[in-house]
């Protein structure tokens, strides 16, 4: 309806490829981030901040990472938590290890160290498929909750067992620590995720994004026509974990402070982006957010209509969330497969072919 | 004969009725696997869920109380009337098949054809769902459940055992008597799936869906039947460890517990599932007591397990008894 | 006599346009074409250096001037570099129809004398083997696709790469040739050579100079003041004098882009893309837009179906009047710019017409209906009238002056005279020289003075002052009763039914008029499918009761409205038949531009124009056909008479006698 | 047999060069089933070569022992004129090997475009990091080979689908997008797995002028496989037929057709 696409022509292969190949898009998205830079910072306050802004972006970016080996590589995996706390406890000792290092640095250096691991657990995928490997990145999640545990190096000799990120400054401003700001903490998170989101949608447009696609839909032939698996798979473990420690470390350094492995990276966490991959949309960039918006909007909606408006015991509303998350899952791998990003599409064909029907 | 080889004998033991359990869980996994495909991850909170409806009947709790209460203000629990066990079991059992029949046809009805994973991830979906309602029709606080299995030390063995090498076993009644259950229930199963016309049909569909259905065999029937039987096998799991550890959420753990043992086993060969779950049993117990307490700081049963079956899945991919995997173009 | 205008700034040829635009707009587009999945794009500077160096490439072949060169292909930049470098070497292009058989090649080639010819691929260049040891003059071919042409024997075949490359090569010995010849181009030498399909008898070359083109592109740019920012679509036959004016004469002297589409049948895409600012068609194409228009809204949900038509109805109201900028009351404004938001806005832009600035109609009288559905939705479309001979424009439709039926004023420079039989003669810059090597028809077309005989009867409409054409002046005729017979006006009226496709109306020294219809397959058949009815072919689906009946409806309401015009009251339709195949130009019954051959086709069906008037009510008959590969076969069918109600006129033969 | 130095002209006049890969008695086995049985041929630069054979007679296998998918148990494979080390499929294709496949093997999740894309991972070198960025040589190649694709797209006649999910598009057009895949890799040999598989009359009629043009075009080495003996006579330069795993003839197509195994293989003479 919105859509005036006469005249809008390419005349070149990089204008064709661009992200946003059509005008109206392209504007809207450049509004999105005029208000995300310029307009939230100044009105977002400490609650939207750490009850919906935050773990949004947060989540966004492990979805994103989540998604291009779910969704774009094909590969299962059920060790997004284990990974997460790999980039939390990677960035913590980097943090209390390089004081006077801008914890920018650590956050992306912890996101380095994760990928690391991410392909050491690949490397089963070149062997297992399926399902089968689903299973065993649950060897990843509990064996790296097990060692954060249990090996006291890694939370410094704490007696808590807890690691706590100490105050560290982005030029100037407080980050991490007690004494931060809301506006600082939400535009260093936006920044990350929106430089992930940028890299995420290079890499699945060009060939590395072929690959993995390649791999997902059958990969005896994508092995055949010259992509070599074992790269191709580990690539995409790589960027995935990169994407997936970096939201780790920030979800223990910006938002949480103090984290406790168990509670904070558990199974629990691996499932939950697994959930936002699938009900945004595996294989799209945007249903990365979606999900992530939707599951961290759900929660927050439920508490504020049943607890905040009811008055219902917070308990039934947690069991009534489980209730509805696990419906929704089966909901949409049942009715809509491809996620909210389907829908979107769907919605955005009427839209450009508006007023007819097809 | 040196203590240390002694404690490990104790440790063997008990790693063995541990494992009994664990496959167990297993089975019901391999039954639906087998029958339809699906790799239920749910089968442990199914457990769960089927112990907090045992414990809610028995006690004659009010379904859904703490909801009701909620939205209507009222203050009921109980009926006030207790059930005796076996007809609480019986009573569940419907539940569990009425359970069955709802997964079956709001759920999987609707997912034929979908490739293993978006059906695995439908199971999480189910886990998710089964443990909300579970909490919210039952209470989430942790349950004893006691349905009249013997509990304690097993003196006959410990006084056997102190005779021969003047220490004592310390084995629980309990696990003996699952281990029996076990051993029973996993003796019917394949009596069942080998001489029954039921069973017989669950094999063919495993088989041949195609095949199946064009022999008249209709696909709905049996997979309201597996998952009846895996509701079955988890109530029975949910028994045992139920009276064992108390109804909680810990309980539905187990079943992820059950998913090495199956990587191990092969998901769809039930001896399998046993060897897989005692060697998953004693392995872990094992490597606890020699390597994991003296020397990693304890707790290695979160992992070794799958630790142990990811490494033998890198070198044999369809694990001890699947069939070999060939690839064509 | 008609004045003799000179060149303004030594302006004289196409190709002293080209110079100009090379330098004045040197990095605005010239031409795009949509290939490989993106609009191609050249400059002006650009397309200068390929023309040149095809130019050089032609010298270094040995064309010399005044030789003929055949351009023979679909709407592609090459095509154009072709005809502008052909002209700047002195040569003269003459553009063909690359849907034209061999044997209509032949002839054209043959008359011309053409020693060179420039075509697009293997199907072209076997057309022209095929052909070419009939041509006495013929020597070389040049081809643009080497698809399939590997293995042909490149003795007198050439790949228009190549002879650019080869022109490259030589540029720094031919360059002073070419300046030399491009710099003897003047007003008076030829600037192309266009065959008219001629509604009879063999086409003919008419010779028009550049003075003719420049001219015309002059006065008619201005009048619509276009600019060198114009975008137009270029996708009507390059052997049609339209597109020679549209996207050469006009391009060249405004120095806007010509934008080529990827095929055919891509063309609806094409033209959404490019969005253009300038744009022709004729009414055939509005019409089958509109019908799919209405096709695809059938099967709208309710809401959208509601707000469609609600908002289309309001346009209908005011939306002319807005684009003619008449006085409208605020809240009709109102209304129709939320109806331009949620209607005409995204309609607009779907049909790819959102940024039409000018656009025209010709060549067929357009129904009131279309035309004004088009108006509405405030596209500023208009007619013109013109021919080949004129270099196109007769007269044209200002802006805020449009009626759908007259044909708009004279265009500037252009003198327009009525004979006392209705015909129209005009005089202008434009007027073509000579029919090439036919003195004869030149003179009894053209007199001494330089008027020009239309072949079309009409007058001026007093209200409006413009000019209102009937028809083709020898189809008017006389009925047996004397009255006015204008079979055009009659069809027409016809063909405004979205149900009717062609219809050929007789009546000339008869007693009443009688008509053969063809029913439009794509409108008919969706009613037909809406109303379950089935049907296997198009024959079967127009011998149907129920559309014949439907047709009769039609026809009884032409009847109605010609009986309020005392002039033409007696053109009434007594009875007709619904013909059991498509008119079809491959079977000689309509032309290449799909005018009817009334002649041609009153032969071959003959037995069926009889059993329109001997009374019968049905009748068997068998036709030739030829089909799309060019096999012959023959369909047979019986066909209904079906009688149609007609209103007596009062005294129109008075009307007619005076 | 034709010596493996020097080419030949075929009678449509193309020079057909010297031997791009030979096979030396290569035999392969299922466990105990022999799929393949000492067969050795040659396939010569710019030729057309066909491999035909009942059904079942190791037609598919001897492909993809070509293209590297099975490694045989005897015998050696020449390519270029060395010696080729048992490889890795993907190896094979970057060698300059590319095939299609019987039932096609298309990406359904990916469009046409991205599909014949692939088809340039051989000539796309550039980093993950680059890729990231999208700068440099990963845009300079992501172009390059876009305007390759297109060429090839152009060339098979697919313009109007190459947006559209390969998932959405008919049998036939299928096909064809395998074809420009393997097309789009600019192969030294391009192995045809039955293109003409499944296909109406028209539609292989396409096939087998799109055949001849790619070879004719690109001067392309093709070995197709296919058990519609009709068609393959018509396109190939020079024949293989296999029967029940062993080699029974080679030649063109017309010393072929005068074989009389083959003629028993296909009239279905009892076999000993």
């Amino acid at each position: 309806m919105f859509y005036r696409e006469a005249g809008d022509f390419k005349t070149s292969y990089a204008e064709d490829n661009q992200t946003f190949p059509i005008k109206f898009d392209r504007y809207r998205y450049y509004a999105v981030l005029a208000v995300a830079f310029l307009v939230i910072p100044f009105i977002v306050n400490d609650y939207w901040l750490n009850a919906v802004l935050l773990p949004f972006l947060i989540y966004a970016i492990a979805a994103i990472g989540l998604n291009i080996l779910t969704g774009y590589c094909g590969q299962v995996s059920l060790g997004t938590g284990g990974f997460m706390a790999v980039g939390a406890y990677a960035c913590y000792k980097l943090m209390t290890a390089f004081p006077d290092i801008s914890i920018l640095i650590h956050v992306v250096l912890a996101g380095g160290i994760t990928a690391a691991v991410g392909v050491l657990f690949g490397l089963p995928s070149l062997r297992i498929k399926g399902f089968y490997l689903a299973v065993a990145t649950l060897a990843a999640q509990f064996f790296l909750v097990w060692l954060f545990n249990r090996v006291p190096w890694f939370y410094n000799y704490s007696a808590s067992g807890q690691i706590s990120a100490p105050e560290r400054t982005v030029f100037g401003v407080p980050v991490t620590g007690a004494e931060t700001s809301a506006w600082a903490v939400y535009l260093v998170c936006l920044v990350f995720l929106t430089a992930s989101a940028l890299i995420a949608r290079n890499l699945t447009r060009g060939m590395a994004g072929r690959k993995w696609m390649a791999i997902r839909d059958m990969d005896i032939a994508a092995e055949i026509i010259g992509v070599d698996p074992l790269r191709a798979k580990l690539s995409a473990f790589a960027v995935s974990s990169f994407f997936i420690g970096v939201s780790g470390a920030l979800f223990f350094a910006v938002y949480l402070g103090a984290v406790e492995v168990g509670e904070a990276f558990g199974i629990n966490k691996s499932f939950l982006v697994l959930f936002m991959v699938i009900i945004g949309g595996l294989g799209s960039i945007f249903g990365s957010f979606a999900g992530a918006a939707f599951l961290v909007l759900l929660p927050v909606l439920l508490k504020n209509l049943l607890v905040g408006s009811l008055g219902w015991p917070t308990d039934v509303a947690a069991h009534l969330e489980l209730i509805i998350v696990g419906a929704l899952i089966v909901v949409f791998l049942v009715a809509e497969p491809h996620g909210l990003a389907q829908l979107w599409r769907v919605a955005k064909e009427k839209l450009r072919l508006w007023p007819f029907p097809h | 004969m040196p203590d240390q080889l002694i404690f490990a004998m104790e440790v063997f033991l008990n790693g063995l009725m541990a494992g009994v359990l664990y496959a167990l869980v297993a089975l019901g996994f391999v039954l639906i696997f087998k029958a339809s495909g699906i790799f239920n991850y749910a089968q442990g909170v199914m457990a769960l869920f089927a112990a907090l409806t045992l414990v809610g009947v028995m006690e004659g709790q009010v379904p859904f109380s703490h909801l009701v209460n909620a939205v209507l203000g009222t203050e009921i629990h109980h009926f006030g009337w207790h059930v005796p066990a076996l007809l609480a079991i019986a009573l569940t059992m419907l539940v569990m098949i009425a359970l069955a029949w709802a997964v079956n046809h709001f759920v999987f009805r609707h997912l034929v054809n979908q490739e293993p994973i978006i059906l695995f991830m439908a199971t999480i979906g189910l886990a998710y769902f089964l443990e909300g309602l579970g909490d919210i029709m039952w209470g989430a606080d942790i349950k004893k459940l006691d349905v009249g299995l013997p509990q304690g030390i097993n003196t006959i063995i410990d006084e056997y055992t102190y005779n021969l090498f003047d220490y004592g076993f310390f084995i629980d009644n309990l696990d003996i008597v699952a281990t029996l259950i076990a051993a029973v229930l996993v003796a019917g199963l394949i009596v069942f799936a080998q001489y029954t016309k039921q069973g017989r049909a669950m094999r063919a569909v495993a088989d041949d869906h195609q095949a199946a259905l064009s022999v008249g065999i209709s696909l709905n029937w049996i997979w309201v039947m597996v998952w009846s039987l895996a509701g079955f096998v988890a109530l029975v799991a949910g028994i045992v460890w139920g009276t064992k550890s108390g109804v909680q959420f810990s309980l539905s753990l187990i079943a992820l517990k059950a998913l090495p043992v199956l990587m191990l086993g092969g998901f769809t060969s039930i001896p399998g599932a046993i060897v897989g779950g005692l060697i998953i049993g004693v392995g872990e117990k094992l490597f606890e007591f020699l390597i994991g307490a003296p020397y990693l700081g304890g707790a290695t049963e979160n992992w070794f397990a799958y630790m142990l079956a990811l490494l033998f899945l890198v070198f044999r991919p369809q694990g001890l008894f699947g069939e070999k995997i060939i690839e064509r173009v | 006599m008609a004045k003799h205008p000179e060149p303004v700034e030594g302006l004289a040829s196409i190709p002293a346009l080209l110079q100009r635009n090379a330098t004045q707009y040197a990095n605005r587009p010239a031409y795009r074409e949509k290939e490989f999945g993106i609009w191609q794009c050249w400059t002006w500077a650009e397309a200068e250096r390929e023309i040149e160096a095809l130019a050089l490439g032609l010298i270094d072949m040995g064309v010399a001037e005044g030789d003929f060169v055949a351009v023979v292909g679909r709407n592609r930049p090459y095509f154009y570099w072709a005809i502008v470098a052909v002209q700047s070497i002195g040569a003269v292009p003459v553009t063909l129809y690359h849907d034209a058989s061999a044997d209509e090649m032949a002839f054209v080639m043959e008359h011309c004398g053409a020693r060179l010819a420039i075509v697009e691929d293997q199907e072209q260049v076997d057309k022209v083997i095929e052909v070419q040891d009939g041509l006495s003059k013929f020597e070389q071919m040049i081809y643009i696709d080497p698809r399939g042409l590997r293995k042909y024997d490149h003795g007198k075949l050439h790949a228009y790469s190549d002879i650019q490359e080869k022109g490259r090569a030589r540029r720094a010995d031919l360059l002073d040739e070419l300046e030399a010849r491009r710099g003897k181009l003047d007003y008076d030498s030829i600037c192309v050579m266009l065959y008219t399909s001629g509604t009879t008898g063999k086409p003919k070359g008419v010779v028009l100079s550049n003075r003719n083109i420049i001219e015309a592109s002059k006065s008619s740019s201005e009048f619509d003041n276009l600019r060198p920012k114009e975008e137009v679509l270029a996708y009507l036959p390059m052997a049609w004098v339209g597109d020679f004016i549209f996207s050469i004469g006009q391009a060249y002297w405004c120095g806007f882009c010509v934008n080529c589409p990827e095929s055919a049948d891509t063309m609806q895409v094409d033209l959404r893309e490019i969005g253009p600012t300038y744009y022709f068609a004729p009414p055939r194409v509005f019409e089958t837009q509109l019908t799919s228009v209405m096709i695809r809204m059938e099967d709208a949900g309710r809401t959208k179906k509601w707000l469609f038509d609600h908002f289309m109805a309001h346009a209908r109201k005011v939306g002319g009047d807005i684009l003619d900028g008449k006085p409208v009351g605020a809240w009709d404004r109102l209304k129709y710019g939320l109806g331009n938001l949620l209607v005409y806005g995204p309609l607009k832009n779907t049909l790819g017409l959102s940024r039409v600035r000018v656009g025209y109609t010709a060549g067929e009288a357009i129904g009131p209906e279309i035309f004004s559905f088009y108006r509405s939705l405030g596209i500023n479309l208009k007619q013109l009238y013109g021919q080949t001979e004129a270099s196109v424009f007769i007269t044209l439709q200002p802006d805020g002056e449009v009626r759908a039926d007259t044909v708009g004023v004279p265009a500037p420079g252009v003198e327009i005279r009525i004979a006392e039989d209705g015909e129209v003669f005009y005089r202008s810059p434009g007027v073509f020289e000579c029919y090439y090597k036919n003195e004869e028809s030149t003179k009894s077309t053209k007199d001494p003075e330089g008027w020009v005989a239309t072949g079309d009867a009409g007058f001026f409409d007093d209200e409006t002052g413009q000019l209102r054409i009937i028809d083709r002046a020898k189809d008017v005729g006389k009925m047996a009763n004397g009255a006015l017979f204008a079979p055009k006006y009659v069809e027409n009226k016809l063909k405004f039914f979205p149900n009717i496709l062609e219809a050929v109306v007789f009546g000339n020294e008869r007693e009443e008029c009688t008509a053969f219809i063809n029913i439009d397959l794509t409108a008919v058949g969706n009613w037909a499918e809406r109303n379950n009815i089935g049907y296997a072919s198009y024959q079967e689906l127009a011998g149907h009761p129920r559309v014949l009946d439907t047709i009769r409806e039609h026809v009884e309401e032409v009847n109605r409205s010609l009986a309020d015009d005392p002039m033409l009251g007696h053109c009434q339709v007594h009875r007709f038949l619904v013909l059991h195949k498509e008119l079809d130009a491959d079977d000689g019954e309509m032309t290449r531009t799909r005018k009817v051959r009334r002649g041609v086709i009153s032969e071959k069906f003959d037995d069926l124009l009889g059993a329109l008037y001997d009374g019968s009510d049905e009748i068997f008959t068998k036709t030739e056909v030829t089909y799309e590969d060019g096999r012959k076969g023959s369909i047979s069918a019986t066909l209904k008479i079906v009688e149609a109600a007609v209103k007596p006129v009062e005294d129109a033969r008075q009307v007619a006698a005076e | 047999m034709l010596d493996a130095s020097e080419g030949y002209t075929t009678e449509d006049g193309r020079k057909i060069g010297g031997v791009v890969m030979e096979m030396k008695n290569i035999t392969l086995r299922f466990g105990g089933v022999v799929a393949i049985q000492d067969i050795s041929f040659d396939i010569r630069e710019g030729e057309i070569r066909a491999i035909i054979g009942p059904n079942g007679a190791g037609k598919s296998s001897m492909l993809n022992v070509i293209s590297g998918f099975y490694n045989p148990q005897e015998g050696e494979v020449f390519y270029k004129g060395e010696k080729r080390p048992p490889m890795k499929p993907y190896q094979v294709a970057r060698q300059g090997i590319a095939r299609t496949f019987q039932n096609i093997a298309l990406f359904e999740g990916m469009s046409v475009l991205d599909n014949v894309m692939t088809g340039r991972i051989r000539q796309m070198k550039a980093g993950l990091l680059a890729q990231a960025l999208w700068k440099g040589r990963a845009e300079r190649e992501e172009v390059e080979n876009r305007e390759v694709v297109e060429k090839v797209i152009d060339f098979l006649e697919i313009q109007h689908i190459r947006k559209t999910p390969v998932g959405r598009l008919p049998y036939g057009l299928k096909k064809r997008v395998e074809l420009a895949r393997a097309l789009a890799a600019e192969p030294s040999i391009l192995l045809l797995d039955e293109p003409m598989a499944g296909m109406n009359v028209e539609e292989k009629e396409d096939m087998s002028r799109f055949i001849l043009d790619v070879n004719d075009e690109f001067g392309t080495t093709i070995a197709l496989i296919e058990h519609d003996m009709g068609v393959v006579m018509d396109l190939s330069d020079r024949v293989v037929v296999m029967d029940y795993g062993k080699k029974i003839g080679d030649g063109t197509p017309d010393e072929v057709r005068g074989n009389q195994d083959v003629i028993d293989a296909y009239l279905g003479v009892a076999h000993d």
